[in-house]
């Protein structure tokens, strides 16, 4: 089973090594490669999530820095393999999607290759037994969302995109490389179950230390306040990047990572807290800028910086199995979501949804799958999204009255946010739904958006709207049957969550909770679409700069963080070569001067060297008669 | 045997090469690279004798030279001095290579091959020495020929560069030979290994201190330490490629691993006096590194700055005192060199195709226009900002590692605060090579290259003298035990000098 | 006899010479001023040599030497004087200055 | 009193072959036709190697000749038989020393000589007998024989240094060399006679037996005075500051040659005398002198570096950095009296490095003054302009300059210059002197600055384009190569080379010649 | 105080006054005519100090040869037979000081350590003792000092020879 695991992880990470060496013409090959790898990668990952769970053993010695031994192994639990089925399944369908989403396109095997080192690390990350393991996958994926988020070259947003995503993400990385240390140094160990097994032997300080250092690299991550300001940048990438990011990878990783280490952090609830209150805001906040938003894919941005808020939450109330059950129903509504949106923005050229409109009879196949992830987006029943969001807010109401995990006002934060989020959920979902699919029709502009790849067919000539072709649409279809399904899978108590390493916790929706939930959703759905009908083809909400810009934190960051960090730079620079390296040219200088000096008393005059002879003479004879 | 061989193979080659009639270049460069490529092997043959878990030199050599200052040819090879042997003849074989290739002005392959197998013997030469004069000795191999390398192959304000790198390094190497005789006063020998194992016994504290100091400031000039590192800079932007490729890749690695070798074992109890005074440099340089490289507008130069961050990181593990500082340490010196090598050759095959290092000037969208020199830079980089995975990451973070947990006896406060900041300036490193990127590789050709001759990608030779290092700095990212657990046995067998 | 008054005569006959050799520009009227040092020292051997009644008369010796080293060395000196007078039509000592810091060729 | 002294021929056998040969050069000169002078500078050359020859056939007995038997000197002090003439490893040494430099200088005097119509048969003489001299100087050990040994070593060279007879800066030279010579002859004979009348001796071993029995002497200022105004004269030979004022001016004045001879030769005498006085005779005030030697070791080689630093002049700069060439040379004996120990054994140490550093700076200087030779030929001038791209011209002259700077600098590939530091560095920490110890590292640095800075222009391109006109009438007026200055090149690389991979060889030679 | 202590003590005076006449005087003829003095006086000091063989060897040497010798270098030197102004350098009052500082330094040590001895002068001394001194323990300097003088005859002819010799016209 063991190695089924390595062939997991190490497909798609050979097929990525094969992809950059391939020449960038070999297009074909790259796609059937990438493919091909990937796919066998998922069945595999079926076979190893349906057999016995593998408990991690320390395997192969990766670095033995003396006292400390980093080892690299395996962990095939419930957790680890169901996470990696969704990786691997998401991870298929992007690359299936993305043959078609981005034909035409100069650099596909390196594209390709990437998505699949992508995949792989997000994998590491998942397997690994190993806490140093784990953090290799962790930041190899930092650098894959840099280089897939500034694919397009020609984009100019993309650059700045790319590199914002990879520095936040890395700020928050220092955090959780430390705390990897912390807890690596405080028990000895990097392995995962050692850690586990003996964190409760370290110093209570510690230990909060360590969780909220780790925390730091979950927020950044997992787009979590103050932290998330990368996520909707990242949309300059090709639309099944964003698909992969937002869905099975990437921010889904971060907590995973607090589920994988959660025996740790319920050790102490000062980690749990700080978790909630940050999820508390993030939700809110991810949900008020997604009304906000024009940009189609902002608006899923935000609402993955929002769902998954709802997975922090739950962790800091608690429920890691809700957690986890609702980081594999997003991960399918919220692939589905992207990979829907991609048909659109393939379909029209256009990105901002005040220009689309009426494309109900157009894409019909999109539009259907689109509202069943739509549906699941807001949590309506019977869609995936509806149960585990219910399992979250039953959970933050067991900690409210005391039984979670946490303390109960992180339950009351976090359960009151979840409930103001559904209903700003259902806001800008219907929003958004209503303004792409409905309303009048937009005659489509010229392809004046560069950036994207667009059919051979579209980049000239007149639009067409249609529908894309099967290898696009496929992909949304797969998706939308766990989008629809999965949330079924949590009920009994031996399907998910078994396979969770939680037997007995079943899911099963509170029934207060989700009317409560229902009742928030149906004012948002129905707050929309009375503006709607208002004014049909309009913005039911009105746009305020406050939410457009999303508080105003990038403004915020710039000033407190990015300018100063230039300034600094600045100024360190001109004091090194100007005080430090002044001090070297100037010590050559002096020199030089001093010789100048001192050569002036070679006159020439040779009395004046007699003089200098006997003075010496006679100074001599005087220092003998002294010493 | 092969401990004198691999010293003598390039001394007989640079001779032979010095020798030969200047119309004969072209073959001088053949000549330079089966020299070079005959010592990798051989040098590759130190790991003879080698059993595992050994703990001290299993190959040595021990005549006497000079009896009447106890100068002895005393040569070992052990788990510390292994890797970066071979890294020292694998680069000048890469660079040989190179050579083939391209060669600056003014030409004269011949004398410029020869430099380059003369500094090679002073480099391994310094990895191998097993006594304190010989060391030295061949510490200062390398000052001459690197000078006249950069102050007749470089850049147009070479002359002026090389002369800070030669003055401000032989100050550096002065005041090392003067620790050096102060132990040797003190103690009464100059065998490394006997003074290793006595672990200072029979130096007095105040004399261990000062000598430390004076070790430390000749060693730390090469390494280079913040604030002695502005040779660096102004040396690498003049230095050609080759240059540029061994003075990173090699001679900074003499200071870090003198400290090692030399300042730590020998006279412990300065080491541990002045530890803290070492980390507390290196942090500041891993943070004048990172910053200055933020504004560096020569690819160079900036690659120069890194390098002053990188080594930060190196002297922070060897400042811990402890086993887990000191593998990193090493670790980090060998992915540096691998690392920063690469960079160098990447930036060098940029200078030489748009005859200006500027980032300004050479424009961005490499990617598309030199996809093969696009993606060696990429790596190169990301490899260098120490992203796991590649090499450069298990040095730095287990340098920080070490920090976090440094030997018993030093002052933990500092140490974390330490930590905290060298972990900072790790992230930060992020930034100006994602700048660097972000400006010369990514993005769209500028307007007037693409009217312009098209400037051809990385050619076949280059690719050869390349990839090695692009193949060694993900292999070693992925397993560096390759080389940890070369070094363990002879780290854990120092450790045990240190105090705490 | 007081060994005081041959000793202080010669501790002030070198100090006339020492004033003279730096006071004079003449290089003849140095050259004289030297010899006067030079007398000091025997005045110095010889009353040093008396008094110590030495059997190897080493002062008396050296006395001896230094009277023909002194011959030597005007004789040198005065040819080296007049090389020069040939060349630069000077004796003036303070006026060759044609090897100097900074070099002439700076100093114009 | 005895009978007439007892001589041991063999003992002086160089001294009389030297001298033999200095007047057979003179006679010889006589009857050589006019065209083939120069034959009397080979002969001179045969005169020194038959001298290096004798001098080391004769063996180090240790042989002692010209004694006068033991006495007592005032103050009680007994003394056994005291000899004026040694000859022991530290003679042999230095003569080696002498007729090697005096050999090379000879070889570097064949062209000019020849053209400069210089008179052959009196310049050979005349190095001849400054060669007696030194050999005298190396060998004597009384006070006296040392005066006058000093006084022959050094009246030839004023001659020589005026030689270039139309040219008014060699008389220039000439008379700045001769008066603060003479004046610092005279300052140390007034020593002289001084520690006549106190010790009542004149032999270096009685002097040192009554400075370390008599404590009446300690107690008087003068003895001390009179220590230090004897170490003026050798202080001036070797050009330590402030007696180093002639050197720059004499050694840019005279011809090449004899600035080599100036630099090697006299410097080394000056040491020898130095070494003898100090380390034998005034063993026992190395508490006086010591400190003053330090003080003086570090001004020395601070200011010659120092204003190296600037020089446009090959030979000045060759001047200037023999002055701090001396001053790294009195660094031992600086040290050797300081805190760390005075006993006989610490003296020892210091003149074995003192020799060592000696002997390999008369070889790698040697060098360095025969590549300059062979450039004057073609550039008079001798400006250090003068030898940029001097790679194009004369290859292997530039390597072979540009490596004897680098062993002046103490950098390898010129070990016999990094031997040589090390050497002195390692006196200067064994004695515990680690603050002139960083003194001198400081130095190192700086010299190296201005070594490097010609090493590099030697291989440097043209400043600016070179009208090919003006370089084809430099080609034509060149004057043709010299067969001797190649030869010295060739022998001083092959012996600084040698020197440079076994220094054991005069590290240990000194070590032997460590002083009686 | 002794008969010689009174007469060595005049001579003295005279030697050290005409010493500072020799370096004042502003005519360089007398200069050396005043060394001559000089020169007499210190031969007289020998005498009273019974070192006959030294006050002659002076008087034939100082006075016969180098003073001869000084004054020839005055004659082809062309110096003005009168006083002039060009004879003192622009160094005086430096030379003063230094002077000074060496009179005082000398005078000081000299009678801190010969302030009370005396000396005997019983034994007439003999040109003959010192004769046999030189020639039986001075052997080797005395030798030495030949090679001296035949060079500085040599350098001194080498120097002044008027034409340039060796090799012929060129």
């Amino acid at each position: 089973m063991t190695t089924l695991g390595w062939l997991v992880l190490g497909l798609p990470f050979a097929a990525a090594v094969v992809g950059f060496l391939l020449p960038q013409t070999a297009t074909r090959s790259a796609q059937v490669l990438t493919v091909s790898a990937t796919g066998v990668a998922t069945v595999l990952s079926i076979i190893v999530a349906t057999g016995a769970p593998v408990a991690g053993k320390p395997g192969v010695t990766l670095a033995p820095f003396g006292t400390l031994t980093v080892h690299a192994g395996l962990r095939l639990d419930g957790l680890a393999t169901i996470v990696a089925v969704a990786v691997c399944v998401v991870a298929l369908l992007v690359q299936f999607y993305s043959i078609a989403y981005l034909a035409g396109d100069d650099a596909y095997p390196r594209y390709a290759a990437q998505v699949s080192l992508f995949t792989a690390a997000m994998l590491d990350v998942v397997l690994a037994a190993d806490l140093i393991q784990l953090l290799v996958g962790w930041e190899v994926m930092g650098i894959c969302s840099y280089l897939l988020i500034g694919h397009y070259r020609d984009l100019p947003e993309a650059r700045p995109a790319a590199v914002k995503a990879f520095l936040v993400t890395r700020v928050g990385d220092v955090g959780f490389l430390l705390g990897v240390l912390v807890l690596g140094v405080g028990i000895g160990s990097f392995d995962i179950g050692t850690v586990i097994a003996h964190a409760g032997s370290m110093p209570s300080g510690t230990l909060v230390t360590a969780c909220l250092l780790l925390l730091l690299g979950v927020a950044g991550k997992s787009a979590q306040f103050p932290l998330h300001t990368w996520l909707p940048d990242a949309m300059a990438g090709p639309t099944p990047i964003s698909a992969l990011i937002h869905a099975a990878t990437m921010v889904a990783a971060g907590i995973y990572v607090v589920a994988r280490l959660y025996p740790v952090f319920r050790l102490h609830t000062v980690a749990l807290a700080v978790l909630g209150v940050v999820a508390a805001i993030t939700m809110l906040l991810g949900a008020l800028a997604a009304l906000g938003q024009d940009d189609l894919k902002r608006v899923l941005a935000w609402s993955t910086v929002s769902q998954i808020a709802y997975m922090s939450g739950a962790l800091a109330v608690g429920a890691p199995v809700a957690a986890t059950f609702h980081l594999l129903t997003h991960a399918a509504f919220k692939a589905l979501l992207f990979l829907a949106a991609g048909c659109v923005l393939n379909a029209t050229g256009e990105v901002l949804m005040s220009s689309m409109g009426g494309l109900r009879r157009r894409l019909p196949i999109t539009f259907w799958t689109m509202t069943c992830g739509l549906a699941a987006l807001v949590g309506l029943p019977p869609t995936s999204g509806f149960f585990s969001k219910d399992a979250v807010l039953g959970g933050a109401w067991e900690a409210a009255r005391g039984h979670g995990g946490g303390p109960a006002w992180v339950g009351w934060l976090v359960g009151v946010a979840g409930l103001l989020t559904v209903g700003l959920t259902a806001a800008y979902a219907t929003r958004l739904w209503l303004r792409t699919f409905f309303g009048p029709a937009h005659e489509p502009a010229a392809a004046h958006e560069t950036g994207h790849a667009h059919g051979p067919g579209h980049v000239h000539g007149p639009w067409v709207v249609r529908e894309p072709c099967w290898i696009m649409t496929v992909p949304l279809i797969v998706l939308a049957v766990p989008t629809v399904l999965l949330g079924f899978a949590g009920l009994r108590s031996s399907w998910l969550p078994a396979r969770l390493d939680a037997p007995g916790v079943a899911v099963h929706p509170t029934l207060g909770i989700a009317l409560v939930s229902l009742a928030l959703s149906a004012g948002g759905i129905a707050w929309v679409v009375l503006a709607w009908r208002r004014a049909p083809g309009t913005d039911p909400v009105p746009a305020l700069p406050v939410l457009t810009r999303a508080f105003y934190l990038d403004d915020v960051q710039d000033a407190v963080i990015v300018r100063p960090y230039r300034l600094l730079a600045r100024i360190v620079s001109a004091a090194d070569a100007g005080l430090v390296d002044g001090a070297v040219e100037g010590s050559g200088a002096g020199a030089g001067m001093l010789s100048r000096r001192l050569s002036r008393l070679q006159t020439g005059n040779v009395q004046f060297y007699a003089t200098g002879v006997l003075a010496a003479a006679v100074l001599l004879a005087v220092a003998a008669v002294l010493l | 045997m092969i401990l004198v061989g691999v010293l003598a193979l390039p001394a007989l080659g640079a001779l032979l090469l010095a020798l030969l009639p200047a119309h004969l270049d072209r073959s001088a460069r053949w000549v330079g690279v089966a020299v070079t490529a005959a010592t990798f092997l051989v040098s590759l043959a130190l790991l003879d004798g080698r059993s595992s878990g050994a703990k001290g030199d299993w190959q040595h050599v021990d005549v006497r030279w000079v009896p009447a200052i106890d100068l002895r040819f005393h040569l070992g090879v052990d788990g510390i001095s292994l890797p970066l042997v071979v890294l020292t003849t694998l680069l000048t074989l890469l660079c040989a290579i190179y050579t083939v290739h391209s060669l600056p002005a003014p030409g004269r392959a011949g004398t410029m091959l020869a430099l380059v197998l003369v500094l090679e013997v002073g480099m391994v030469g310094t990895f191998l020495a097993r006594d304190l004069l010989l060391f030295f000795v061949f510490f200062e191999v390398v000052l001459a020929p690197m000078y006249f390398l950069i102050a007749v192959w470089g850049g147009p304000q070479a002359r002026h560069a090389a002369t800070k790198f030669v003055l401000y390094t032989l100050l550096g190497s002065v005041l090392l030979l003067v620790g050096l005789l102060t132990v040797y006063a003190a103690a009464g020998t100059l065998d490394m290994v006997a003074l290793a194992h006595a672990h200072g016994s029979g130096i007095a504290r105040s004399t261990q201190g000062a000598a430390f100091l004076l070790l430390f400031a000749g060693l730390a000039v090469k390494s280079p330490l913040w604030p002695v590192h502005t040779w660096l800079p102004d040396a690498h932007t003049e230095a050609p490629t080759v240059g540029s490729v061994l003075l990173a890749g090699v001679l900074l690695k003499m200071g870090t691993y003198g400290l090692i070798r030399v300042a730590l074992p020998i006279v412990p109890a300065g080491a541990e006096r002045f530890a803290p005074l070492l980390a507390v440099l290196a942090v500041a340089g891993i943070g004048v590194g990172t910053l200055a490289c933020f504004t560096q507008t020569d690819l160079k130069r900036l690659v120069a700055y890194s390098s002053v961050g990188h080594m930060g990181f190196v002297l922070l593990g060897i400042s811990t005192l402890s086993e887990v500082g000191v593998q990193a340490a090493l670790f980090g010196n060998i992915a540096h060199g691998v690392i920063t090598s690469l960079l160098f050759f990447a930036v060098g095959g940029i200078k030489e195709r748009f005859r200006t290092s500027e980032m300004a000037a050479i424009g961005g969208g490499l990617a598309k226009r030199l996809p093969r020199l696009g993606a060696l830079l990429t790596l190169a980089a990301v490899a260098s900002l120490g992203l796991p995975g590649l090499a450069g990451f298990w040095g730095e973070a287990f340098a920080v590692l070490a920090a976090y947990r440094p030997a018993a006896s030093l002052d933990r406060t500092l140490y974390l605060t330490l930590a905290v900041l060298a972990a900072v300036g790790a992230a930060l490193a992020a930034a100006y090579f994602l700048r660097m990127l972000r400006s010369v590789v990514a993005g769209p050709p500028p307007a007037a290259a693409q009217h312009a001759a098209a400037v051809p990608d990385a050619s076949p030779v280059e690719l050869l003298a390349w990839a090695p290092l692009a193949l060694l700095g993900v292999v070693l990212g992925l397993y560096p035990a390759l080389v940890l657990d070369l070094t363990k046995p002879a780290v854990a067998l120092l450790v045990t000098a240190l105090p705490g | 006899m007081h060994l005081a008054l041959p000793v202080v005569l010669a501790a002030l006959l070198f100090s006339i010479g020492v004033y003279g050799v730096l006071a004079r520009r003449n290089a003849v009227l140095v050259l004289m001023a030297i010899e006067l040092m030079l007398n000091a020292v025997n005045i110095n051997l010889v009353a040093f040599d008396v008094w110590l009644r030495d059997t190897l008369h080493a002062g008396q010796s050296l006395t001896l030497f230094v009277i023909a080293l002194a011959a030597a060395e005007v004789g040198i000196g005065l040819a080296i004087v007049l090389q020069v007078y040939r060349l630069r039509a000077t004796v003036a000592i303070d006026d060759l200055d044609q090897l100097a810091e900074p070099s002439p060729e700076e100093r114009r | 009193m005895s009978q007439l002294q007892r001589i041991d021929y063999a003992a002086v056998a160089p001294l009389i072959v030297v001298s033999g040969a200095a007047v057979a050069v003179l006679v010889a000169d006589l009857f050589l036709p006019l065209g083939r002078r120069a034959l009397s500078i080979w002969l001179a050359l045969a005169g020194t190697v038959g001298a290096l020859v004798t001098a080391v056939l004769a063996g180090t007995g240790p042989r002692r000749t010209f004694c006068v038997p033991g006495t007592t000197l005032p103050g009680g002090v007994r003394t056994g038989t005291s000899c004026s003439y040694v000859v022991d490893h530290f003679t042999v040494l230095l003569t080696v020393i002498f007729c090697v430099a005096a050999a090379v200088c000879l070889l570097l005097s064949v062209a000019p000589v020849a053209e400069d119509r210089l008179p052959a048969g009196e310049y050979g003489f005349l190095i001849l007998c400054s060669l007696a001299g030194m050999i005298t100087i190396a060998a004597a050990r009384d006070l006296i024989t040392i005066v006058v040994a000093l006084e022959v070593l050094t009246l030839p060279v004023y001659v020589l240094a005026g030689l270039r007879r139309g040219d008014p800066r060699s008389a220039e030279a000439a008379l700045k060399f001769f008066l603060v010579s003479v004046l610092s002859g005279a300052v140390t004979l007034f020593g002289v006679s001084l520690v006549y009348g106190l010790t009542g001796a004149v032999h270096l071993d009685r002097v040192a037996a009554a400075l370390a029995q008599r404590q009446d002497l300690r107690h008087l200022s003068l003895t001390a005075a009179a220590v230090l105004l004897v170490v003026v004269g050798f202080a001036f030979k070797v050009s330590a500051v402030p007696f180093h004022w002639w050197a720059p001016d004499t050694y840019q004045g005279a011809p090449v040659p004899i600035a080599a001879f100036l630099a090697t030769a006299s410097k080394s005498a000056g040491f020898a005398g130095l070494l003898l006085v100090l380390l034998v005779a005034f063993r026992p005030y190395a508490f006086v002198w010591g400190p003053v030697l330090a003080v003086l070791a570090a001004a020395t080689m601070t200011l010659g570096n120092l204003v190296a630093l600037r020089q446009r002049h090959m030979v000045r700069l060759l001047a200037w950095s023999s002055v701090a060439q001396a001053g790294y040379l009195l660094v031992p004996l600086g040290v050797a009296a300081g805190s760390g120990g005075r006993s006989d054994g610490d003296l020892r140490t210091a003149g074995a490095a003192t020799l060592a550093f000696l002997s390999l700076y008369v070889a790698m200087s040697l060098g360095a003054f025969a590549c300059v030779a062979w450039v004057t030929r073609d550039k008079p001038g001798n400006a250090i302009e003068d030898y940029r791209g001097l790679v194009r011209r004369s290859p292997v002259v530039a390597v072979a300059l540009a490596f004897f700077l680098l062993c002046l600098a103490g950098l390898p590939p010129g070990f016999a210059g990094l031997f040589a530091k090390v050497v002195v560095f390692r006196s200067a920490l064994v004695g515990g002197a680690g603050v002139l110890a960083l003194i001198m590292a400081v130095n190192t640095v700086i010299g190296l600055y201005y070594y490097l800075r010609v090493a590099a222009l030697v291989f440097a391109g043209p400043a600016e384009a070179v009208r090919p006109a003006m370089a084809l009438r430099a080609v034509a007026a060149g004057r043709p190569r010299s067969l001797a200055v190649a030869a010295a090149i060739g022998v001083t690389v092959i012996g600084t080379v040698v020197l440079g991979f076994a220094p054991q060889l005069v590290i240990s030679a000194g070590n032997l010649a460590g002083l009686p | 105080m002794t008969a010689q202590d009174v007469v060595f003590g005049l001579l003295g005076v005279i030697a050290l006054g005409s010493a500072l006449l020799v370096v004042t005087t502003r005519n360089v003829v007398r200069a050396a005519l005043w060394l001559v003095v000089t020169f007499g006086a210190v031969a007289g000091c020998y005498l009273v100090l019974t070192a006959e063989l030294v006050a002659w060897v002076q008087v034939l040497i100082y006075i016969g040869a180098i003073v001869v010798l000084l004054l020839f270098g005055v004659m082809l030197t062309r110096a003005p037979i009168g006083p002039t102004d060009q004879v003192d350098s622009g160094n005086r009052r430096v030379a003063v000081l230094v002077g000074l500082a060496t009179a005082a330094m000398l005078v000081t040590l000299v009678l801190q350590a010969f302030h009370s001895t005396y000396v005997t002068l019983d034994q007439p001394g003999t040109a003959s003792l010192l004769g046999a001194a030189v020639f039986r323990s001075w052997v080797l300097p005395l030798e030495v000092l030949s090679v001296l003088l035949l060079t500085a005859l040599v350098g001194a002819i080498t120097l002044t020879r008027p034409t340039v010799g060796t090799a012929g016209s060129r």
